[in-house]
């Protein structure tokens, strides 16, 4: 179902926070790729450039005490839900100041105080996941929403038809939000789904599936806005958002499977000046906001590789910590 | 039983504990601790086989009376049924 | 403690210290194939449908990637799950959620999440079910940091492991043995919690260490007293805790009779036997009379007739002569 | 040369998409990179001019190397960065390796020369090797009867008794053999001991008032069977007492005292064809007095009856020998190697003592300890002895 009218910016204000919350991501992710040229990032780095619309959207849309499980390519997801960039670029680095102290990595990232249960390296791993959470939070009667972020490329796993249909026959609360950005590493979808048409999937199994323009960021945040609601306190719901990503599935795959031609096309919806224009005809934003904001989100990630630069290694005599429990009572 | 059934027993328990003890060249009035290498343990688990075998009581304040084969089998014969003492 | 004992098969005494669980703590919920309805595929769950309800206790459809994944989240969001994989044959299909989930979320965000999870699942050969259905694999899990995993082989163990398990912070795996579930003996009327870190000391002797666990215990007490018969006293040593080992047990036990044969149901390479023959040899070569010996399955599929089945398993004979073999130096 | 992979560590220049002088936009693709999986497109992280291409087409060089270089333009769209303090200099962190490790494919090795024969390294267990050091015996002259033919503890111990020149006193040739083979190994470690354990000696007079009444009330109340000797009593205390004095409770091995984490007393047993034999009671702290009782008389019967398992000659932490029984007013044992410590109780007679003030007639025993001065001293033994009788004065609570 697709929007009426183009939807505008509420306020001023509305319009600020949703171009800055791209613009850090953006940022950060290319500063990521700079640091991984210099070898400062080792590992696998799998970029959100692109995609940013859909994780600004939908986490615009939870509150403090949502869950969101997410995939490998969790940088902006994490960003959006407000882990601060110093300790998420130390992460990158691996220093002990790492929201995960440095041992996940960039495929790993997490952080309990925003409930944010991690990127996950195996495909479709977070959907059981994410269907516990909701599990715990209806057997105590919490009207808590768990939002799942997965790629198109999960559903071909036992996981994904699994977790649909537990989540399904038990009523949970799980937003499923699928990024269908078209490639599963280097596999075009028509190459790995018999059916391509997401939401199909998700109606065999009596769950309301709607597909969104995933680089219109308040198509994003109107639909998540109502599936949000809906999921709350109701049962699961299927969000197909259709997005691209800009750059390698990883750092550096030589890109054969698409050609240069569908990425700039896709590059001409660029949901950050997309937005831009949008949000300034409807006079939501000045002419130089964009430009300061610009600014802001540059120099926020300047001082974020500066403090992962500064960050320490873990000691070795740690290694053993928290391989159990190390709190009190629980 | 009789007193040489009774010395018999007796005897017999000492070869268990004792098996080089030679009851002919045993001199019955002399203290057996003084004729043969008997220790404490060796004692006890004479008057244990005597007591199993003639289930006569024999209390710890009486051991004093037992140091040579004549006291014992006097001892045994005393505690018989229908025995003196 | 009353003192009072009553006549139970290990069937009863799971069932009871599952009941004795759910009445304990209303967090506390067992969610596996069968479970409800059927009330379990070996009847310990018998009743509880009835007693507890359907949303304590969830009958899951063939999805245990999914439902195990389910219950590492409801851990996560404050529930005490106690998921049932019907055999440890079915937990091949979890194994990426115990692994990748269970065991290295805690060191993995640094200490920020940890999973109060208890799985139980039966296991071991022995009733014909053939190759797929008679796995023993405790020593695959045994191999894995992050999870607690142990072998009730006693009546106390079965009414007291669960109660302790639940209590832990870290995810702990039961196996219980498949053919115990007839076995009937005394036990205390009021058996409660045991502790899950100490071997167990089942019988004295001078001349041999017998080290078994689980379905194995028995066939080494066996032997053991057919070879008193032929006056060699053999020690009897119950590991209960596959993981943690406890190291100084088996260590004490081999500088008490020089001499150990360890009876492992699983195939030699790479078991658990494996495990323990080298901390023996690492921590207690110079109280080696004879060198270690262990009674593993034979390394082939467990072949479904009972005559083949039996000569692959680890029977009190061979336990029997592999000591005798080490006492007489034959 | 950017590291453009996980597994990446050198790369080759395929083609300059710019030239020097040419102007560069952040994000721009400057230059076409080969890393031997992939053909890559480098894209420029900085906006400026071109000013210096480093390594020409064709050229391999390992990631980190300059390949150009871009001078930033000065009203370049990034913002000049704040002035930030200079961050502290980070430790250095591991660099990744630049310099590529020769790759040397490892050759097959021609397996080593066949190990000397067998002879030259007798196959024995580990404990059997311990054994034959602690006895001095020279494994090579040994016949092995354990699994595998592998020489053990009992062949060792055979191996230590050579046959007794003394005619055998009139006893079964077997046992005669076995007692033979004892007593010589006995013998032997008598003269290892005098060789290398300083012996010191210390003595004291223990009260024996309340152990007497005790015993003297509990075998009251107990049939035959069951009565407790002092020796069950001594056995307890000296464990008790052990324990309070670890520097008596162990082995001395390679050059150094070994503590036992457990107290296992050995009982020298005297045998009625002469000789001695130490069995061990074992984890005598554990146990009760009843208990102990049982053992002692199982373990001497055996002992004397030549049934003792070799298994039990071995592991105890510290001796006692009650010689009191034969008389003997005082003990001056040898310590039996590798233990540390050996107790000697003497005779238990009725000596005046002086206590308050007054004269009183009460049963003592002496007691003395011997001491390997090489892991305690005369400090220690007698602060052993002074537990010891504090214990043998509260006998219910032994």
């Amino acid at each position: 179902m697709t929007p009426e009218a183009p939807l505008a910016p509420r306020d001023r204000e509305h319009a600020l926070r949703l171009l800055r919350a791209m613009l850090r991501i953006r940022r950060f992710e290319e500063a990521c790729a700079e640091q991984y040229s210099k070898g400062k990032i080792r590992g696998f780095l799998h970029l959100y450039v692109g995609q940013e619309a859909v994780a600004v959207g939908v986490i615009e849309c939870l509150t403090a005490d949502d869950a969101i499980v997410a995939t490998y390519r969790e940088h902006g997801h994490a960003l959006a839900r407000g882990i601060d960039s110093r300790p998420l670029m130390a992460e990158m680095f691996g220093k002990v100041e790492g929201c995960s102290r440095g041992r996940g990595g960039s495929m790993h990232v997490f952080d309990a105080a925003t409930r944010f249960y991690g990127g996950n390296a195996i495909v479709a791993a977070g959907l059981p996941l994410a269907v516990g959470l909701a599990l715990a939070d209806r057997m105590q009667n919490r009207d808590r929403v768990t939002v799942c972020f997965f790629g198109e490329g999960a559903m071909a796993e036992g996981e994904f038809h699994e977790s649909m249909n537990l989540a399904a026959l038990w009523r949970l609360p799980v937003l499923f939000a699928c990024e269908n950005n078209l490639y599963a590493m280097g596999t075009a979808l028509a190459r790995s789904e018999s059916e391509t048409n997401l939401c199909v999937k998700a109606a065999s199994y009596e769950m309301p599936a709607w597909s969104v323009d995933g680089m219109d960021v308040l198509a994003v945040e109107d639909a998540a806005r109502r599936a949000v609601t809906a999921v709350r306190g109701g049962g699961p719901l299927f969000l197909e958002l259709r997005t691209y990503r800009f750059r390698a599935h990883s750092m550096f795959d030589p890109q054969l499977y698409r050609e240069k031609s569908e990425v700039e096309a896709w590059k001409q919806r660029d949901p950050i000046p997309t937005f831009v224009a949008r949000a300034q005809a409807s006079g939501a934003l000045g002419a130089d906001d964009a430009a300061r904001i610009e600014e802001e989100a540059a120099a926020e990630m300047v001082a974020a590789v500066d403090f992962a630069e500064a960050g320490h290694f873990e000691p070795v005599a740690d290694l053993a910590r928290h391989v159990l429990f190390e709190g009190g009572a629980q | 039983m009789t007193r040489d059934a009774l010395r018999r027993e007796v005897l017999e328990a000492l070869a268990e504990i004792a098996p080089e003890a030679d009851p002919a060249s045993l001199r019955g009035g002399v203290p057996l601790r003084d004729q043969l290498d008997l220790d404490s343990m060796d004692f006890l688990n004479l008057l244990i086989a005597v007591h199993q075998r003639t289930e006569v009581e024999i209390p710890e304040a009486d051991y004093g009376k037992l140091a040579s084969l004549d006291q014992i089998v006097a001892y045994l014969e005393a505690r018989q049924p229908g025995g003196r003492d | 403690m009353t003192g009072e004992r009553i006549k139970q098969s290990f069937r009863e005494a799971f069932r009871q210290s599952l009941r004795e669980a759910l009445v304990r703590d209303e967090r506390v919920f067992l969610m596996g194939e069968d479970v409800g309805r059927y009330g379990g595929s070996y009847a310990v769950s018998h009743g509880f449908l009835e007693e507890f309800g359907p949303d304590r206790i969830r009958d899951t459809p063939l999805s245990e990637s999914a439902f195990v994944g389910a219950g590492i989240g409801a851990a996560l969001g404050g529930m005490r799950p106690i998921v049932e994989l019907m055999t440890v044959n079915f937990s091949l299909l979890a194994m990426d959620q115990i692994l990748n989930g269970a065991a290295t979320l805690s060191h993995m965000s640094g200490g920020q999440f940890h999973v109060p999870l208890v799985i139980r699942m039966a296991t071991g050969a022995g009733r014909q079910l053939a190759a797929q259905h008679s796995h023993s694999l405790e020593g695959w899990y045994a191999h894995i940091p992050g999870i607690k995993v142990v072998a009730p082989a006693t009546l106390e163990d079965a009414r007291g492991m669960l109660h302790t398990a639940l209590e832990d912070p870290n995810p702990v795996l039961i196996f219980e043995h498949a053919r115990l579930y007839p076995v009937e003996g005394e036990v205390a009327a009021d058996a409660g919690p045991v502790d899950l870190e100490r071997a167990a000391l089942r019988r004295a002797g001078r001349d041999v260490s017998l080290i078994a666990y689980g379905g194995t215990l028995d066939r080494a007490l066996e032997a053991a007293e057919s070879l008193a018969g032929q006056g060699i006293e053999a020690e009897v040593l119950d590991l209960r805790v596959l993981r943690p080992l406890d190291e100084a047990a088996i260590l004490a036990s081999v500088a008490r009779t020089h001499r150990v044969v360890i009876v492992d149901e699983g195939w030699k390479s790479g078991s658990l036997s494996a495990e323990i023959a080298a901390r023996i040899a690492e921590h207690a070569l110079g109280e080696l009379d004879a060198p270690i010996r262990r009674v593993c399955s034979a390394e082939v599929p467990i072949p479904y007739p009972k005559h083949l089945e039996d000569a692959a398993l680890p029977q009190a004979a061979r336990i029997a002569e592999a000591a005798r073999e080490l006492v007489r130096g034959g | 040369m950017p590291s453009l992979g996980a597994d990446m560590d050198r790369g080759k220049i395929l083609e300059w998409r710019k030239q020097v002088g040419d102007s560069i936009a952040r994000g721009e693709i400057v230059v076409l990179v080969d890393t031997d999986k992939a053909e890559i497109e480098v894209e420029s992280f900085s906006a400026g001019v071109l000013e210096a291409i480093l390594v020409p087409v064709g050229e391999t060089v390992p990631v980190g190397t300059p390949i150009a270089r871009i001078r930033s333009a000065e009203a370049g769209a990034r913002p000049a960065p704040k002035p930030v303090t200079p961050p502290p200099p980070a430790p250095p962190a591991p660099q990744p390796a630049i310099a590529r490790p020769p790759a040397v494919t490892p050759r097959e090795l021609p397996p080593a020369p066949a190990v000397a024969s067998a002879a030259a390294r007798p196959h024995a267990t580990p404990l059997a090797r311990r054994v034959a050091a602690e006895l001095g015996v020279n494994l090579a002259s040994v016949a092995g009867t354990g699994a595998d033919g592998a020489i053990t503890r009992e062949d060792v111990e055979r191996a230590a008794a050579p046959r007794a020149a003394a005619p055998p006193p009139a006893v079964a040739p077997a046992a005669r053999d076995r007692a033979a083979a004892m007593r010589s190994a006995i013998a032997t470690a008598m003269e290892r001991a005098n060789r290398e354990i300083p012996h010191y000696y210390v003595e004291s007079r223990v009260d024996l008032a309340n152990a007497i009444a005790w015993l003297a009330a509990t075998n009251a109340a107990r049939p035959i069977a069951d009565r407790v000797l002092p020796a069950a009593l001594f056995v307890k205390a000296v464990a008790l007492a052990a324990r309070e004095v670890p520097e008596l409770n162990g082995f001395w091995r390679d050059g150094g005292f070994v503590p036992a984490s457990e107290v296992h007393v050995g009982l020298i047993v005297s045998l009625r064809q002469g000789g001695l034999l130490a069995p061990a009671l074992r984890d005598v702290c554990e146990k009760s007095v009843t208990q102990l009782m049982a053992d002692l008389r199982d373990v001497v019967a055996r002992a004397r009856a030549g049934k003792l398992r070799s298994s039990e000659v071995s592991g105890a932490t510290i001796s006692l020998t009650n010689l009191g029984d034969q008389g003997a007013q005082r003990v001056f044992g040898v310590i039996m190697p590798p233990q540390v410590a050996l107790v000697g109780f003497g005779r238990v007679t009725e000596q005046p003592v002086a206590a308050g003030g007054l004269i009183g007639v009460r049963s003592v025993v002496d007691v003395t300890l011997a001491g390997d001065h090489r892991a305690s001293d005369g400090h220690r033994a007698g602060r052993f002895l002074a537990a010891l009788a504090r214990r043998l004065a509260e006998p219910e609570s032994l």
